[in-house]
């Protein structure tokens, strides 16, 4: 008749005990995408000593940018359990809208916000439609991204493309964060960190509840450190870390918070995993879908910002190509369910950089199409599999 | 554990409801006094759930009333069910598989606070640890680490969750769809003295159970559903085991005694 | 760093690890081309073309090659891979025009030079323009169009993708010949449509439509490529037409030869690839020597809106028609009658 | 304590019986897309009177045979809760391999056995990835299409379009089934429906279990002769029924009674429907999943052959294009469900129909690219708007 | 209703399987005479539903062997337990949703007619409705036509569905986790008729429940799981509720009695 709450490891465990009991219980969080990261890495930089350089790096997270933003849209929507096919489109439709308006002589930071709330109000369209209306997320952003093509050629279809001169949005994707400053906002991010990590120690300690050791938060620190340190260290010996970047990085960090931490964020994993129980609790399932999509609408937008700025342009063909499947690609490599209520954030940054790390070391190589083609798709296939095997541990452990 | 004098906290009326080709209920009425425990029993199949449901604003009625508090009330969905003060443990537990049980237990309902006025609020995930152990310690039930998912829960784990879930955030009027269903002796009899402790709050009590012990022991009356309709209201002290088994089979035809 | 199409026959330390600019040797070369979906030509007669002039003219030189799959983006991150690897000229076929002109920006800062490459970067300083015009090419067919199409007689044109620029300006040239007539009532415009992705399959069934709706009354077809034109002869022989109603088509491949010398289609415009890439490649290691290219070479130049003029190779399309085929393609070495007799 | 188990209406109800009762349930099967589809032939009729005339129904057929074979594959894979990204990049490779063959003067009929061989042992990689490794299928048919894509320039990249001159495989597409045998095989299908109904009817009356009336099954009987009278009537004003659409129906029809008849059938539904109960149930689960993507890729490489058969060629743009997506929405728009266990063959029939005469239809109208993508996304949206809200009294009335 | 005489039908020897951290299991042995009704009873969390699955072979022990028919077996998959004779009904019950009561009952068993050889077989859908009505008949219970969804089946209706396919098809062994839980008073009654009738026909029957006078009525032997061991071994006529319960809860310290 003894009541029995088993504790987790109290905070005399040793440093490594959160590590170690993860690895117990399968959940492996980043583990496998970042191991899959640092294989693919070696592999490119043992052929082409370029691929580790400061430069290349630099272009690697500029090739990254557009995709990491859809990728963070559509994980949100994933997180749900639906799935956004049209945020390449919007995207493109984004990207037009920016440049005309930047043609015809509007205040960039003008275009850039009614860029961002075309995409939004496409998104909140989209989330009406798929929440009110209950038509398959599927179907709406399919028939969506079908609509904005259409959109697109109509304002785009007999100028073909439309460069920008302005320079403050070609200086979005062509600027870099200046070295001192890299080196500065390094300190501040973990300084931030470390004391973040301390306080909730403590005030997890005084309540008596199950925390992290004094040693494994300084442990996480230090990684933190040095994993920041190496990567401003690298690319400052080109030109530093580019702004877009760095926004993306802003981006990866608010949503992690947000969904990690906030009522809000909660309501989407609770969505994700049980949308009648999640119903069942009070929570406003509709507001929540809408608001996602929503926000997916503007994730594209943004990364259809990054990609008119970077190209120095809009055409037509905005927004199509491989766009849309590499960020959805870019979510689930990372980790995150398709089925709802599990990733993260991280994992859409994780799994971006996996797609632009291959992409950019094939490149690199210079191989032949067909060689690419076949390479790409088998090292997704073999990033994808580490995961699942690593992970299968987890599945073995419950169902 | 008044009944007919105060005026009800819940009223259903003659509620019906049909499901494709099913006639799920074809006529429900009962009544739920604050401080009151009522229990609603009949065979499988004759409606309870889906009763509970209506009530819950989990499902709306074809036809038919509720009152609470004597105003009619249209409950279109469960938050509007929980603003009225309404909690409730359903018979296919709802909930999150990959939350883990401490957010289960506050889902909906987290401990919150504002950083930067109308924008999300930041969960107190110490502060619900905190408060989830007593609740949890007073259910006599046998738990993993709260800060595992609730899809490795036994049978019984997922149960009394739920039902920690309801007695927590209940203000009103608290429901609990076979709650012990799943739960063994010791943990059968912590929810039954839970029970007696919210209706001694004033809080009222609806509880569906097959277990005629149980019934007898908590229940201040005893509706009885059979195939979809109220056939009986039985005041406890009034009845037995087996004329509440001949009301529940059909044995005893309409038979409706105190109230 | 060392790049691999080109082979290992120069790889003597140039694989050091590190250095971003100079790698030794007289340098790479690097070939951005556009696509594999919308003509042969690129993998099967530039890249060949153009590697092996390279390689008479300079030996020691690389190239490395690369295409973009029809994406800008992609082509753009080819360019900065490239840049990366240490190539000192880039010659690029742009997927877009216009969204080119920031690789030239790059290429600019890097010190490194740009040859236009078929087709135009716009409104950027690019060193060097090898062409055939774009918009001459929708002209030649327009031109075929109206001087074998009977009087009255209705035309069906099936252009290419809208969301490719090119394909614009295919259009717009065959439009500037055939507009005054359809306008003066010459010629009817009985149907036109752009062909999403170029695909052959959304071109097969807009001609079947085409046909349905003018119910068979179909003089000539403007096709923008050969791919197209294939997929068109397609429909017509369905409604028994093939070889009776003009078609015009594009790149000279092997596949609409073929269908030349059936009599199914009409004509094709060829493009000198053969000699369009190895004056591209002789201007390349030009530029790579350090030394200026001749002036018999580079017979002209081209405005691009980057306010100068850009010194320009331009090389003349040709319509081939099955009277000409020995005396152009054939005569050029570009394929041969046995590879159009019997296509792979 | 008495049992009662509730007996469907009985065969003293009217014709309309079986009907009503769906109705009443909210289960309407087809009818909702087969309104959308009648909604859409009416408006583009109006529009132009060529389009519901025997020529351009005939030119309908042909041009959704290829959308139609892969929807069928893409069905039984979305049965399983699955899906196959591949199955358009696995149709052109068995278009290349098809067309090479053939090429190299194999006998036509070798070409496609081996055509359709390759396509079935890509599935059958497929399979066993997803099935005994564990990884999703998004992500392995995601790296396997880029894979084949590769493998397709491989093939053709140098060479470019291959046409086809080998006359049998050219008039797999450009025969057409002979008025009089149309009208025979009309006669025939309609005759054995008719037997089949009222022998299971009588064999349910005789076993006293719920069954249809006599009458409702001669309604049916009487839809069905009218329904197929009609269209080979039309048909026959042209060409008559081709023979493309011909194997395409008995695919269908196969298939359908695969599904909904067999013992295998009911496992794919099953293990749609809960994988674990399957597992419990002493099901194969593995077999049936590697089978079931085996036959995706049979069906892939079946689409591709129709698809090179029509175009009289194959190219490095073979299976691309909106092909994908097209099969996808197919079996969406027909009522599959993307989540397992709802949905069937006649479902992937039906929308490719609605596809194939949307696209159809604006290609007669000659709009331009921007109105037809608009225009195509709006009748998506709509077709399944319809579908959601009639079917939503069945949501309401349950899960 | 013999035990010791004949040799074991089933017999678990110290099995352990471990979740992650959760130790679930951490030796279990049980024996299973044929023709014997054995109970495994136990606090919730205890290890009973982890113990059935092991034998059903849905999970697979970390350590520990099993014996069927004296012969060490090794479990790999549901499919495999079947073939050996063992049926079961599971806590969350293993349905499919999507398909309907009788397509539920017969699935993996569905009758079949060969048209072809090795090629797929047909279903004989009119032989299986027929056979499903006597069956669902004999466990009292109201249903909806056979022919709906099982989605739509109220708690107590999945749970006979569920009672009905094990009943139907266990040959040798069959194993009920808290079959009665959602039921009825005259369900309860069928069902637990039903064991009787099973053990009677030499089948053996491994039982769960947390209802000590259903148990008590209907078992041979019962044997008690605590904190994922077994610690102790009652044969029904010497053993009553309090002593069950007493070892359940661990009031008493490793008691075991008989066999
Ligand atoms: N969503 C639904 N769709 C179709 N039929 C339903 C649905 N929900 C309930 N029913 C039917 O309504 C009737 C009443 O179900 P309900 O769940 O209320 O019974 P119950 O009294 O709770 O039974 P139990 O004691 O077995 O839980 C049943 O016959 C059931 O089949
Ligand atoms: N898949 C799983 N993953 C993680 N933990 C699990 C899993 N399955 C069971 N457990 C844990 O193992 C222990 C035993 O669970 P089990 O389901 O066997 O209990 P039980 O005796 O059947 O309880 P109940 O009477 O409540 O059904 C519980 O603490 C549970 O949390
Ligand atoms: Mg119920
Ligand atoms: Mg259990």
């Amino acid at each position: 008749m003894s009541t029995n709450i088993q504790q987790q490891n109290g905070s005399s465990a040793g440093p490594f005990s959160g590590f170690r009991a993860r690895i117990a219980s399968g959940d492996l969080g980043l583990i496998p995408v970042i191991i899959a990261l640092i294989v693919i890495w070696i592999m490119f930089q043992s052929v082409n000593g370029n691929f580790l350089s400061g430069r290349n790096l630099s272009n690697l997270i500029l090739q990254i940018a557009e995709i990491g933003m859809l990728g963070i849209g559509e994980t949100f929507v994933l997180l749900l359990g639906e799935i956004d096919l049209s945020i390449g489109a919007v995207s493109g439709v984004a990207a037009a809208v920016l440049v005309l308006l930047s043609v015809a002589g509007v205040n960039p930071w003008i275009c850039i916000i009614a860029s961002v709330a075309s995409g939004g109000l496409i998104g909140l369209f989209q989330g009406f439609w798929v929440t009110v209306i209950g038509v398959p997320a599927f179907i709406v952003t399919l028939a969506g991204s079908l609509g904005y093509q259409g959109i697109l050629l109509a304002m785009l279809g007999s100028t073909g493309t439309v460069p920008i001169s302005n320079k403050t949005l070609l200086n979005l994707t062509s600027t870099y964060v200046t070295p001192w400053l890299g080196w500065v906002t390094v300190i501040v991010v973990v300084v931030l960190y470390a004391i973040g990590s301390f306080l909730m120690q403590k005030n997890r300690e005084n309540r008596h509840l199950p925390a992290q050791s004094t040693g494994s938060t300084l442990m996480r620190s230090l990684l933190l450190v040095i994993v920041s340190a190496v990567v401003i260290g690298v690319l400052n010996t080109y030109r530093g870390l580019p702004v877009a970047g760095f926004i993306l990085l802003v981006f990866v960090v608010l949503f992690a918070f947000i969904t990690q931490s906030t009522v809000y964020g909660r309501h989407i994993y609770a969505l994700g995993g049980n949308k009648e129980a999640a119903r069942r609790a009070g929570i406003n399932t509709r507001a929540i879908k809408i608001s996602i999509f929503t926000l997916a609408g503007f994730m594209g937008a943004i990364g259809g910002i990054i990609g008119a700025s970077r190209l120095g342009s809009a055409s037509p063909a905005s927004g199509g190509g491989n766009l849309l499947m590499d960020s959805i690609a870019a979510a689930v490599i990372g980790g995150t369910s398709l089925f709802g209520g599990r990733g993260s954030m991280w994992n859409a940054l994780a799994g971006a950089l996996v797609i632009g790390s291959v992409e950019n070391g094939m490149d690199l190589l210079s191989a032949p199409s067909s060689t690419k083609y076949i390479v790409e798709g088998g090292i997704l296939l073999i990033a994808v599999t580490i995961d699942t095997v690593t992970r299968r541990r987890r599945t073995q452990a419950g169902r | 554990m008044s009944s007919a004098q105060s005026s009800p906290l819940l009223s259903v009326q003659n509620i019906r409801k049909r499901f494709g080709a099913v006639q799920a209920l074809q006529g429900v009425s009962l009544d739920v006094h604050p401080g009151e425990v009522v229990a609603l029993v009949g065979d499988n199949g004759a409606g309870k759930s889906t009763t509970i449901k209506m009530i819950a604003g989990v499902e709306q009625p074809d036809e038919g009333q509720i009152y609470f508090e004597n105003e009619p009330v249209s409950l279109s969905s469960p938050a509007v069910a929980e603003r009225y003060g309404i909690q409730t443990v359903y018979q296919d537990l709802a909930l999150c598989d990959n939350l883990d049980i401490v957010s289960n237990l506050f889902l909906g309902r987290e401990l919150r606070r504002t950083l930067i006025p109308r924008l999300p609020k930041m969960l107190k995930k110490a502060d619900m640890e905190e408060r989830a152990l007593p609740v949890l310690r007073d259910l006599a039930i046998n738990l993993p680490a709260l800060t595992t998912p609730v899809a490795g829960l036994s049978g019984g784990q997922r149960q009394m969750v739920a039902v920690a879930r309801a007695v927590l955030w209940g203000s009103k009027l608290v429901m609990l769809d076979e709650p012990t269903a799943a739960l063994g002796v010791a943990q059968t009899k912590a929810v039954l003295e839970l029970i007696e402790r919210l209706a001694s709050r004033g809080v009222g009590v609806l509880v569906i159970s097959h277990n005629m012990a149980d019934v007898l022991q908590v229940a201040d009356r005893i509706v009885v559903l059979r195939l979809g309709r109220t056939v009986a209201n039985f005041v406890k002290s009034q009845t037995n085991r087996e004329e509440l088994v001949a009301a529940i089979t059909g044995a005893t035809e309409e038979v409706s005694t105190a109230q | 760093g060392s790049a691999s199409t080109s082979s290992a026959s120069n790889d003597s330390g140039s694989n050091s690890s590190g250095g971003s600019s100079s790698s030794g040797g007289s340098g790479t070369i690097a070939l951005l081309l556009p696509d594999t979906t919308s003509s042969a030509r690129y993998e099967s007669q530039d890249k060949p073309d153009f590697t092996a002039e390279v390689k008479k003219l300079d030996s020691s030189a690389q190239v490395d090659y690369q295409n973009a799959q029809g994406d800008a983006t992609t082509q753009q991150q080819q360019a900065e891979a490239a840049i990366t690897n240490g190539a000192k000229v880039l010659v690029v076929d742009p997927v877009d025009s216009a969204a080119a002109a920031t690789i030239v920006t790059e290429a600019d800062k890097a010190g490194v030079k740009v040859i236009s490459y078929d087709r135009m970067i716009s409104k950027a300083p690019v060193d060097y323009y090898v062409s055939f015009n774009n918009e001459d090419v929708g002209k030649l067919q327009g031109q075929y169009i109206a001087d074998h199409t009977p009087k009255g007689g209705t035309v069906v044109m099936i252009d290419g993708a809208q969301t490719d620029n090119n394909a614009l300006q295919f259009a717009k040239g065959a439009h500037e010949v055939l507009d005054p007539l359809f306008k003066n009532g010459t010629l009817k415009l009985g149907y036109e449509t752009y062909t999403p992705n170029w695909d052959p399959q959304n071109g097969l069934r807009e001609m079947e439509q085409a046909l349905t709706k003018l119910n068979n009354k179909v003089d000539a077809v403007l096709s923008a490529n050969d791919g197209l034109a294939g997929s068109i002869i397609q429909a017509l022989s369905a409604q028994h037409l093939a070889g009776k109603v003009p078609v015009t088509g594009q790149d000279a491949t092997d596949a609409g030869l073929h269908d030349i010398m059936q009599g199914t289609q009409s004509m094709t415009v060829y493009k000198a690839v053969p000699k369009e890439a190895q004056v591209a490649a002789q201007l390349a290691v030009d530029i790579l020597k350090g030394q200026t290219p001749s002036s018999d070479v580079v017979n002209g130049t081209q405005d691009n809106g980057s306010g100068n003029p850009i010194p320009s190779v331009l090389l003349q399309p040709v319509v081939v028609t099955k009277d000409n085929i020995q005396d152009t393609v054939i005569k050029d070495g570009f394929t041969t009658m046995d590879k159009i007799n019997n296509p792979k």
